[in-house]
C-alpha cells in the first residue's frame, strides 16, 4: 500500500517538476516548485525520514518560496512575462 | 607539532569572531593566515578522528606527506595573496577567513560527503568574491554549473554510498575494485564531472573564462592558486588513490586532459588581453597537471602543481594590479611597462620561463619528470605535451618581449614609446615577486632542497596500502 | 530545435543512469533491498562504534541527531559555515541594492498583534524543536528555520522592523564561536576535535546526549540567525510601490 | 521503482537548465535537480518494512539507514543558502540588465 | 681550471656584470670584453684535452655532466673567439640600448650557455645549455628593431628543441641513459629507434642552423637584432645548430647505424634527405639575398645559404666533405662575424644599414672597408681566402660521390654569393658619398680591433689551411672517420690536390698587378651623388635614384619576391588562432545551457563508449 502511495507521490512529482520547468509565467513556476517541496515531504515520510521532512518544509517549500517571491516582486513584468 | 584540525576550527573562530567584532577583523585576518602559513611546515602527521569516531564511522582527517605538502603550498599562497592584494580586502574578510577554514578542510579531510561541504564552502564562497567584480552574470554562471557540478559529485559519491554503505575515502578505496563495472563507470564519471567544474577541465569549465578574466588583486591570485590548486590536488587524491578508474575509463580522463591542455593553449594564444589569456594559461596548466595525475606522474604532477601555483601567484598578481591602477588589460598598451618595475619585471618573467619549462627555472625540473612519466605509459602523451608546451612558449615569449621592450615595430627599442601605464600599490608584490623569482631560480639549478618532501608525497599517493593501514588499521 | 536537443541528451544520460544502476551485474543496492549490516549506519543504530567507550556512547534517541550533531559533527560545522557565508554573501550583494522593501498594504494593528502572539508561539515552538532535536523529529535545522520564519512575519507585518537585525550579527557570531569552542574543548579534555566531553545520561531524558544537544541548540540558534539575516537582506531591494 | 522517480527529477531539473533561458527559471531547475538529488539520497537509505530511525517508544531495531538522512540534512541546508546567493544574484543581475532573459544581457563576456 | 667551474663563473659573473652596468654603463661593457677574453684563453687551454669528466651538478636524480673533446673545444674555440671579437664592440653601443645591464649579462649567459653545449657528455646537459642559449638570446634580439621577430625566432627554435627534447626522452627511454656515449653505443643495437631519433633529433639542428624551411627566422632575427649581437647570432648561435647535426649524425656514427638502410650516392638516405634540405636552403639563401634591400637581412640570407654548406659537409660523414663542412664552421663565424660587424660599424657612423641610405664610405672608413672585402672574398670562396679551402674540400666530397644535384646547388650558390655579397660592397662602400654622411669618420680603434682579427684570421688560414684541417684530422679520427690527408700546405682529396701556398702566391701576383694597372691607369672624376640622375636639378629623395635600389633588377625580375614559407608559417599561426577563437566560442559561450549542454554531452558520450567496454 505505502509503496504504492510513494509511487503515485513519485510520479506527481515528476509531473509538477515538469511543469515547474515548462510553465509560462514565473510564478507559477514558483508555486509548483514549493507544492513539489510538499510532496517531496510527502515522500520523505513515506521514506521513514521524519527529521528530512520537516526541515524540507521549513526551508524548501517555506522559505525557498518566500525567497523567490520577494525576488519576483522586485519586477512586475518579470512576474508576467514567459 | 600542531594539530591540522587547528587550521581548519582556528581560522572558523576567527571568522565567527569578526562578525561581532568587525575593527579587529584586519588583525584576525592576518594573524590566522600567518599563523596557518607557518602552523603548516609544523604539522602532525597521520590521522585525527573528528569527535573520536574511528574510521569509517566517524570523519577522519588524514595528513600523509601529500596532504602536508598540499596544505603547507595552500597557506603560503593564501599569504602571499593577501599581501597582494591588500588593499582589496573591504569587506572580504570574514569570507577569506571562511576560504582559509574551507580550502584546508577540502585538503585534510578523509570523508566523501565532508569533502562536498568544503566544496560548497569554497565554491559558495569564491561565488561572493567574485561577484566583487560587478559581473554579475559571469558569478551566476559560475554558480549554476558549480552547483551543477557539486550535485553531480554528490549523486556519484551517493551511488557508492548505495554500493558500499560506507562514505570514508580509505574504506571506499579499499573496496572500489571489487564494485561490478557498472557501478564504476557511473560513479566515476559522476564525481569526475563534479570535480571537474573546479578543477577546470574543458567541457566543465565554461565559467572559468568569465570569473578569471574578471579578477581584482585579491581574487585573482586566489581563485587561480589557491582554489585551483586545492582543486587539483583533490582531484589528484580521489582519481590517483580512492577512485582509481580501471584502464578503459582513464583513457578518456586522459583525452579529456590533453584536449583542455592543447585546446586552451591554443585559445590563450588567441587571447588579446592579459587576464583572459592568464585564464587560459591556467587551464590549460590545470588541464596537464591532471592528465599527470591521470597517467600516474604523481611527482611530476605535483612539481607542475607548485610550479603552476607560485608563477600564477605573480602572474595573476600583476595583471589584476595592472588592471586596478588603468583599467584596462590589453598586452598591446602595456608595451615596456616592465621597464617602469624592474622587480616586479623580474618575478613575472623568472614566474613566466619556469612556466614554460625553461632551463635554469624550477619549471624545467617539472617538466622533465612529466616526460620521464608519460613516456612511460606511450609516445603520444609526450608528444601531445611538447606541443602543448610550444605553443604556450610562444603567447608567453611575445608577452614578455613586449612587456620589456617598448618601442614601434621597425624602430629601434626606446624609453619614448614606453606605455603610460602605471602599477599603484606594487611595494609587496614586488617584494613577493623577487622572492618567488629567486626561489624559481635557485630551485631551478638545484631542484632538491624543494623535491625531497614532493617525491615523498608522491609516494604517499601512489602508495595506497600505507594510507588504508594509517586510516583504518590505526587505534 | 533546442529543446528536443535538451530533451535527446537528457533523455540519453538518465539511460546511461538508469541502465548502469540497475542493470543485471550492478551491485547498487536497489530500493528498499538494502539491509543495514553492510553498511556503517549499523554501528550508529547500535551506538557501539567505539567499544571502548561508556556505553551508551550516543545518548541521543534520534539517531539521525546522532549522528549530525556526534558521529558526523564537522559536517554539520561545515554547513553552518555554508550557511554563514551565504548570509554574508546575501548581505554583500544586498548591499549594493540599498532600497528597503515596502509594500503596497499598510499592516494593520490586528495583524501587528496577532502576529506577535503567532510569532511567539512559532519561536517556543522552534526552540522547542531544537531543544529537543536528540530526542524528536527535528532538530537545529527546522528549529533554526522556524525561528527565521517566525522573524520572517515579524519583517512582514511590521515596517519598522526590519531595521533591527542588528543583533543577529552578534548572535550568529557568538552561535559560531560558540560551537567551535565546544569543539576545541573537546580537543583539549578528549584529544579530539568536537569530542564528547559531557555525560551521556539516559536516552530519552531532555538533559541527555552529552554535548549533542548543546551543539545542536547552538546549531539551531546560529541558523535561525543566518535564516533571519538572509530575510532580513533579501527585504532591501527596489520594489515597485 | 519510486528511485527511478526520483532520479527522473533529477534530470527534470537538469532538462530545464539546459533549456531556459530565464535567470530565475534556471534557479527553479538548480532546486528541482537538487531535490531530485535529495530524495534519491533518501531512498538509497530506504528499507522495507523498517522503521523511522528514533530509539522512543521502545521500538528497538530493524531501522532505515540514518546516514543519507542526516546527509539530507545537510544538503537541504546547503541548497537553501546556494539558493539564497543566487535569487540576490539575479536581483542584482535585474538591476545592472534590466532583465532576467540570458539572451538579453549584454555587456559582459564579449569582447 | 676546469669546464664546471668555468661555467659557475660565467653564470655568477654575468650577475656581477648586470650590477656594474647598472653602476656604470660602460664599465659592465669593458667586462664583458674582459670575461670574454678570458674565456676564450681558458678554453684556447682545452685544446689538446679529451675524455675528462667534469661534474656540474645533481639535478634531481640527474646529473649534469661535461667532457672534453676535440670537436667541443673546436665549437667552443670558434664561438668563444666570435663572441670576444664581438665584445669589442659592447662599450660603443651601451647608451642606445634600451638596456644595457640586461643586454650584458644576457649576452655573458648566452655564451657561456654555447660552452656547455658543446661540452655537454649528456644529452640533458646539452640540452639544458642550449635551451640557456636560446632564452637569453632571446631576449636580446627586441632590444633591436622589432618586437615580432623574437617571437618568430623562439617559435622556430622551440620546435627545433622540443623535438630535440622528445627525442632525448624517447632515447632515456629506450636506453636508460642521458649519455650521448652510451647513448650511441645502445643505438648500433636498435637502428629502428635511431631512425626516428635521428629525424626528431635533428630538427633542432636544422632550425638553429636555419636550413630550409627553418630558415625564416634568420632573416627576421639577423636583420632586426642589435647591431653588435646580429654578428654573434649568425656568426656564433647558428653553429650550435651545426653541432648538433655533428653529434646526431657523427658523434653518434648514423652512417655506421644506419648502414643496413637505403643507400643514397654512398650515404644512408636519410643524411641524404637532409643534404638536399641543406642543397635547398643553399639555393633559396642565394636567391632571397640577391633580393634584400637591407644588408643585414642580405647577410642573413648568405647565412641561410652557408649554413647549407655546413650540413651537407657534415652530413657527408666522409674524409675530406666533413672536414669541409669543419672548417666551413669556422670560415663563416669569421666571415659573417665580419660582416656584420663592419655593417655594425656602418651603423654606429651612419645610423642605418639600408643599402639604398649609404655610398661611397670607402674614402671615410678604409678599413672597415677592407675588413668586409676579406669577409666576402672569403665567403663567395675564392682564394687565398680560408673559404676556398673549406668550400674545394666540400666540392671534393660531393664530386667523389657523385652527388650531382646537391653539387649543382653549391655551385650555384657559390656563384650566387658573388653576386649578393658584392650588392652591399658596391652600395655602401663603393659608388658616391651619401650627402648625409660627409663628417663620417672611421670608427673607434676598439672597434677596429674584431676587424682586424677577422680579416687576419681569415687570410691566415687562407695561406694555411692545414693548420686547421690538421685539428679537424684529429676530430674525424676521434669520432671514427678518416683524418683529411695533408702533407705540409698541400692538401689531398679523392679526385685532386691542392697547394693553398701556390694559389695564394699565384693569387698574390695577380692581385699585385691588378693594383699596378689601377695605380698607373687614370682616376675616374668623382661626381655628386645627385648629379648622376638629376644633372645638378635638387631632388628631395635621393634614396629612391641610388644606384643599389633595384640593383640586379635583370636578374630579379626572373623570379618573386614570394615568401611562400613565411606566408605557410604565418598561415599555420592564424589557423591556431582561429582554432582558439572556435574554442573560446564553443565551450565558453555566454548561454549557461551551452556548457550544461557539453557537460551531458561528455556523460552521453561515455555512456556510449562505455557500453562497449
Amino acid at each position: 500500500m505505502i509503496e504504492i502511495i510513494g509511487v503515485i507521490t513519485g510520479a506527481l512529482i515528476i509531473v509538477f517538476g515538469i511543469l515547474a520547468v515548462e510553465s509560462k509565467k514565473l510564478i507559477n513556476s514558483v508555486v509548483y516548485l514549493s507544492l513539489l517541496s510538499l510532496l517531496s515531504v510527502l515522500s520523505f515520510i513515506i521514506m521513514k525520514a521524519p527529521d528530512v521532512a520537516i526541515t524540507e518544509a521549513v526551508i524548501g517549500s517555506g522559505l525557498v518560496t518566500f525567497l523567490f517571491i520577494i525576488t519576483l516582486m522586485q519586477d512586475k513584468k518579470a512576474g508576467d512575462k514567459k | 607539532m600542531i594539530n591540522p584540525v587547528l587550521l581548519i576550527a582556528i581560522p572558523l573562530l576567527a571568522a565567527f569572531i569578526s562578525v561581532f567584532i568587525q575593527k579587529l577583523s584586519w588583525v584576525l585576518l592576518f594573524g590566522v593566515s600567518i599563523f596557518t602559513a607557518i602552523s603548516g611546515f609544523f604539522l602532525q602527521k597521520g590521522m585525527f578522528m573528528i569527535g573520536g569516531w574511528k574510521p569509517p564511522f566517524g570523519i577522519n582527517l588524514m595528513i600523509d606527506d601529500y596532504s602536508f605538502i598540499i596544505i603547507i603550498v595552500i597557506n603560503l599562497l593564501f599569504f602571499l595573496t593577501l599581501l597582494s592584494g591588500m588593499w582589496e580586502l573591504k569587506k572580504n574578510k570574514t569570507i577569506l577567513m571562511v576560504i582559509l577554514a574551507g580550502i584546508n578542510g577540502l585538503v585534510m579531510t578523509g570523508d566523501l560527503f565532508n569533502l562536498f561541504v568544503f566544496l560548497e564552502i569554497i565554491t559558495i564562497s569564491g561565488y561572493i568574491l567574485a561577484a566583487s567584480s560587478d559581473k554579475y552574470y559571469s558569478v551566476f554562471k559560475y554558480l549554476v554549473l558549480g552547483t551543477l557540478g557539486s550535485s553531480l559529485y554528490l549523486f556519484g559519491i551517493m551511488v557508492l554510498y548505495g554500493t558500499l554503505g560506507t562514505l570514508n575515502m580509505a574504506d571506499i578505496s579499499q573496496q572500489f575494485p571489487n564494485v561490478s563495472g557498472s557501478v564504476k563507470i557511473i560513479s566515476l564519471t559522476f564525481v569526475f564531472a563534479g570535480l571537474g567544474v573546479e578543477a577546470k577541465l574543458l567541457p566543465f569549465n565554461a565559467w572559468v573564462k568569465g570569473i578569471y578574466g574578471n579578477t581584482t588583486p585579491l581574487t585573482g591570485p586566489l581563485f587561480s592558486t589557491v582554489f585551483a590548486t586545492g582543486a587539483i590536488a583533490v582531484f589528484g587524491r580521489i582519481f590517483g588513490q580512492i577512485l582509481v578508474p580501471d584502464s578503459t575509463l582513464i583513457f578518456a580522463f586522459i583525452a579529456l586532459g590533453l584536449i583542455t591542455f592543447i585546446f586552451a593553449e591554443t585559445s590563450a594564444m588567441a587571447s588579446k588581453k592579459l587576464r583572459e589569456l592568464l585564464t587560459f594559461s591556467s587551464i590549460g596548466q590545470a588541464g596537464l597537471i591532471i592528465t599527470m595525475f591521470m597517467i600516474g606522474g604523481f611527482y611530476a604532477a605535483l612539481i607542475q602543481l607548485i610550479n603552476n601555483a607560485f608563477a600564477k601567484t605573480i602572474l595573476f598578481s600583476y595583471a589584476t594590479k595592472a588592471y586596478k591602477s588603468n583599467g584596462d588589460d590589453t598586452i598591446n598598451n602595456m608595451s615596456g611597462l616592465f621597464r617602469k618595475n624592474v622587480m616586479m619585471g623580474f618575478g613575472f618573467t623568472v614566474a613566466t620561463l619556469s612556466l614554460i619549462g625553461l632551463p635554469l627555472f624550477f619549471g624545467f625540473y617539472a617538466k622533465i619528470n612529466m616526460l620521464q612519466s608519460a613516456f612511460a605509459l606511450n609516445m603520444w602523451i609526450p608528444a601531445l605535451i611538447i606541443l602543448g608546451s610550444i605553443i604556450e612558449g610562444i603567447y608567453y615569449i611575445r608577452l614578455l618581449v613586449k612587456l620589456w621592450n617598448p618601442g614601434e615595430e621597425g624602430q629601434e627599442s626606446s624609453e619614448l614609446a614606453q606605455s603610460q601605464f602605471v602599477i599603484k600599490n606594487g611595494f609587496s608584490l614586488s617584494l613577493i615577486a623577487v622572492l618567488i623569482g629567486i626561489i624559481f631560480v635557485v630551485s631551478g639549478i638545484i631542484p632538491d632542497f624543494l623535491t625531497e618532501n614532493i617525491a615523498k608525497a608522491a609516494d604517499s599517493l601512489s602508495d595506497a596500502a600505507t594510507y588504508l593501514s594509517t586510516v583504518l588499521g590505526g587505534i | 530545435m533546442k529543446k528536443i536537443i535538451a530533451i535527446l541528451l537528457t533523455v540519453a544520460v538518465a539511460l546511461f543512469v538508469f541502465t548502469n544502476l540497475y542493470s543485471g551485474d550492478s551491485d547498487f543496492k536497489a530500493f528498499g533491498e538494502k539491509s543495514l549490516e553492510e553498511t556503517v549506519s549499523k554501528e550508529f543504530v547500535n551506538k557501539t562504534v567505539d567499544p571502548q567507550r561508556v556505553q551508551p556512547e550516543t545518548g541521543s534517541a534520534n539517531i539521525v541527531t546522532s549522528i549530525v550533531v556526534n558521529y558526523r559533527g564537522f559536517d554539520t560545522m561545515g554547513e553552518v559555515t555554508v550557511l554563514f557565508v551565504s548570509a554574508l554573501g546575501v548581505a554583500l550583494l544586498g548591499g549594493v541594492l540599498r532600497k528597503k522593501v515596502t509594500f503596497r498594504y499598510k499592516p494593520g494593528f490586528i495583524i501587528n498583534q496577532g502576529m506577535k502572539i503567532i510569532v511567539g508561539i512559532i519561536l517556543i515552538s522552534g526552540i522547542y524543536i531544537f531543544v529537543h532535536g536528540h530526542l524528536t523529529p527535528g532538530g537545529g535545522f527546522p528549529g533554526g528555520a522556524m525561528i527565521g520564519s517566525a522573524f520572517l512575519l515579524m519583517y512582514l507585518s511590521d515596517d519598522k522592523f526590519r531595521t533591527r537585525i542588528a543583533a543577529f550579527k552578534v548572535l550568529e557570531g557568538l552561535a559560531g564561536s560558540l560551537i567551535m569552542i565546544v569543539g576545541l574543548v573537546g580537543l583539549s579534555t578528549g584529544g579530539y576535535f568536537l569530542y564528547n566531553f559531557l555525560p551521556n545520561g539516559e536516552i530519552g531524558q531532555l538533559l541527555s546526549a552529552g554535548i549533542v544537544p548543546v551543539l545542536y541548540v547552538l546549531v539551531g540558534l546560529k541558523v535561525g540567525s543566518e535564516v533571519s539575516n538572509i530575510l532580513g537582506d533579501f527585504f532591501i531591494g527596489e520594489v515597485e510601490e | 521503482m519510486s528511485q527511478y522517480l526520483y532520479i527522473a527529477l533529477m534530470f527534470v531539473g537538469i532538462y530545464g537548465l539546459l533549456s531556459q533561458k530565464n535567470i530565475l527559471k534556471m534557479i527553479i531547475s538548480l532546486n528541482i535537480m537538487e531535490l531530485g538529488l535529495n530524495l534519491f539520497i533518501i531512498s538509497t537509505g530506504y528499507i522495507k518494512e523498517a522503521k523511522a530511525p528514533i530509539i522512543l517508544f521502545g521500538n528497538e531495531g530493524n531501522y532505515v539507514d540514518p546516514l543519507p538522512q542526516a546527509i539530507v540534512l545537510t544538503a537541504i541546508v546547503i541548497g537553501l543558502g546556494v539558493t539564497a546567493v543566487a535569487l540576490m544574484l539575479a536581483r542584482n543581475i535585474y538591476k545592472t540588465y534590466g532583465t532576467y532573459e540570458i539572451d538579453e544581457i549584454r555587456g559582459e563576456n564579449d569582447d | 681550471m676546469t669546464i664546471n667551474s668555468l661555467i659557475a663563473q660565467g653564470m655568477i659573473s654575468s650577475l656581477l656584470v648586470y650590477l656594474l652596468t647598472k653602476l656604470n654603463k660602460k664599465l659592465g661593457a669593458f667586462l664583458t670584453v674582459l670575461f670574454s677574453g678570458y674565456l676564450l684563453f681558458v678554453i684556447f687551454g682545452f685544446q689538446n684535452s679529451a675524455g675528462e669528466v667534469f661534474s656540474l651538478i645533481h639535478f634531481g636524480e640527474f646529473e649534469l655532466t661535461f667532457m672534453t673533446s676535440h670537436y667541443a673545444w673546436y665549437f667552443a674555440i670558434v664561438l668563444t673567439l666570435t663572441y670576444f671579437l664581438v665584445s669589442f664592440f659592447n662599450p660603443y653601443w651601451m647608451k642606445k640600448m634600451v638596456n644595457p645591464a640586461a643586454y650584458n649579462m644576457l649576452f655573458m649567459v648566452s655564451m657561456v650557455g654555447t660552452v656547455g653545449v658543446f661540452y655537454a657528455k649528456d644529452f640533458l646537459t646539452l640540452f639544458i645549455f642550449y635551451e640557456i642559449v636560446v632564452w637569453s638570446s632571446l631576449f636580446i634580439i627586441p632590444m633591436g628593431k622589432s618586437r615580432k621577430t623574437p617571437v618568430i625566432y623562439y617559435t622556430i627554435s622551440s620546435i627545433g628543441s622540443f623535438a630535440m627534447l622528445y627525442a632525448i626522452f624517447y632515447l632515456y627511454h629506450s636506453v636508460g641513459s642521458f649519455d650521448i656515449q652510451a647513448v650511441s653505443e645502445a643505438m648500433s643495437q636498435a637502428p629502428n629507434t635511431y631512425r626516428f631519433v635521428f629525424f626528431t633529433m635533428i630538427v633542432a639542428g636544422l632550425t638553429k642552423l636555419g636550413i630550409f624551411p627553418f630558415h625564416t627566422w634568420l632573416p627576421a632575427a639577423h636583420g632586426s637584432a642589435p647591431h653588435t649581437f646580429s654578428p654573434v647570432l649568425s656568426g656564433g648561435l647558428v653553429k650550435v645548430g651545426g653541432f648538433i647535426a655533428l653529434i646526431t649524425a657523427t658523434v653518434i656514427p648514423s652512417f655506421k647505424i644506419l648502414a643496413g638502410d637505403l643507400q643514397l650516392m654512398g650515404v644512408p638516405f636519410e643524411n641524404y634527405l637532409i643534404m638536399l634540405l641543406g642543397a635547398v636552403s643553399i639555393v633559396v639563401g642565394t636567391l632571397m639575398a640577391i633580393k634584400q634591400e637591407d644588408a643585414k637581412k642580405l647577410i642573413a640570407y648568405s647565412t641561410v645559404s652557408n649554413s647549407g654548406y655546413i650540413i651537407i659537409g657534415l652530413m657527408l660523414n666522409d674524409q675530406v666533405g666533413f672536414a669541409g663542412g669543419m672548417m666551413h664552421v669556422f670560415n663563416h663565424a669569421m666571415a659573417s662575424g665580419a660582416m656584420f660587424l663592419s655593417f655594425a660599424a656602418i651603423a654606429y657612423r651612419t645610423g642605418t644599414t639600408k643599402m639604398s641610405e649609404l655610398g661611397g664610405l670607402i674614402k671615410r672608413m678604409p678599413l672597415t672597408f677592407a675588413a668586409y672585402l676579406i669577409a666576402i672574398i672569403s665567403l663567395a670562396g675564392i682564394p687565398p681566402m680560408s673559404g676556398f679551402a673549406s668550400k674545394w674540400l666540400i666540392f671534393q666530397g660531393l664530386a667523389s660521390n657523385g652527388m650531382m644535384f646537391i653539387a649543382l646547388a653549391a655551385f650555384f650558390g657559390s656563384i650566387g654569393s658573388f653576386l649578393y655579397v658584392f650588392r652591399p660592397l658596391s652600395a655602401a662602400f663603393l659608388g658616391q658619398l651619401s650627402p648625409k654622411h660627409k663628417d663620417v669618420k672611421e670608427v673607434p680603434w676598439m672597434m677596429q680591433i674584431p676587424l682586424i682579427i677577422m680579416s687576419f684570421l681569415t687570410i691566415f688560414y687562407g695561406i694555411f689551411p692545414g693548420r686547421i684541417l690538421a685539428y679537424i684530422s684529429k676530430i674525424q679520427e676521434s669520432v671514427g672517420l678518416k683524418g683529411v690527408e695533408i702533407e705540409g700546405t698541400k692538401i689531398i682529396a679523392a679526385t685532386g690536390m691542392w697547394d693553398s701556398l701556390v694559389i695564394t702566391l699565384v693569387f698574390g701576383g695577380g692581385f699585385m698587378l691588378a693594383a699596378i694597372l689601377f695605380f698607373i691607369s687614370p682616376k675616374a672624376k668623382p661626381v655628386d651623388q645627385m648629379n648622376t640622375y638629376t644633372s645638378g636639378e635638387f631632388i628631395y629623395d635621393p634614396d629612391h635614384y641610388h644606384y643599389a635600389k633595384n640593383y640586379y633588377a635583370t636578374f630579379e625580375n626572373n623570379y618573386g619576391n614570394k615568401k611562400r614559407v613565411e606566408l605557410f608559417f604565418d598561415a599555420v599561426a592564424l589557423r591556431v588562432k582561429e582554432f582558439g577563437e572556435m574554442v573560446k566560442t564553443m565551450f565558453f559561450a555566454k548561454s549557461v545551457s551551452f556548457s550544461i549542454f557539453w557537460i551531458m554531452l561528455f556523460f552521453t558520450l561515455v555512456y556510449f563508449w562505455g557500453d562497449k567496454v
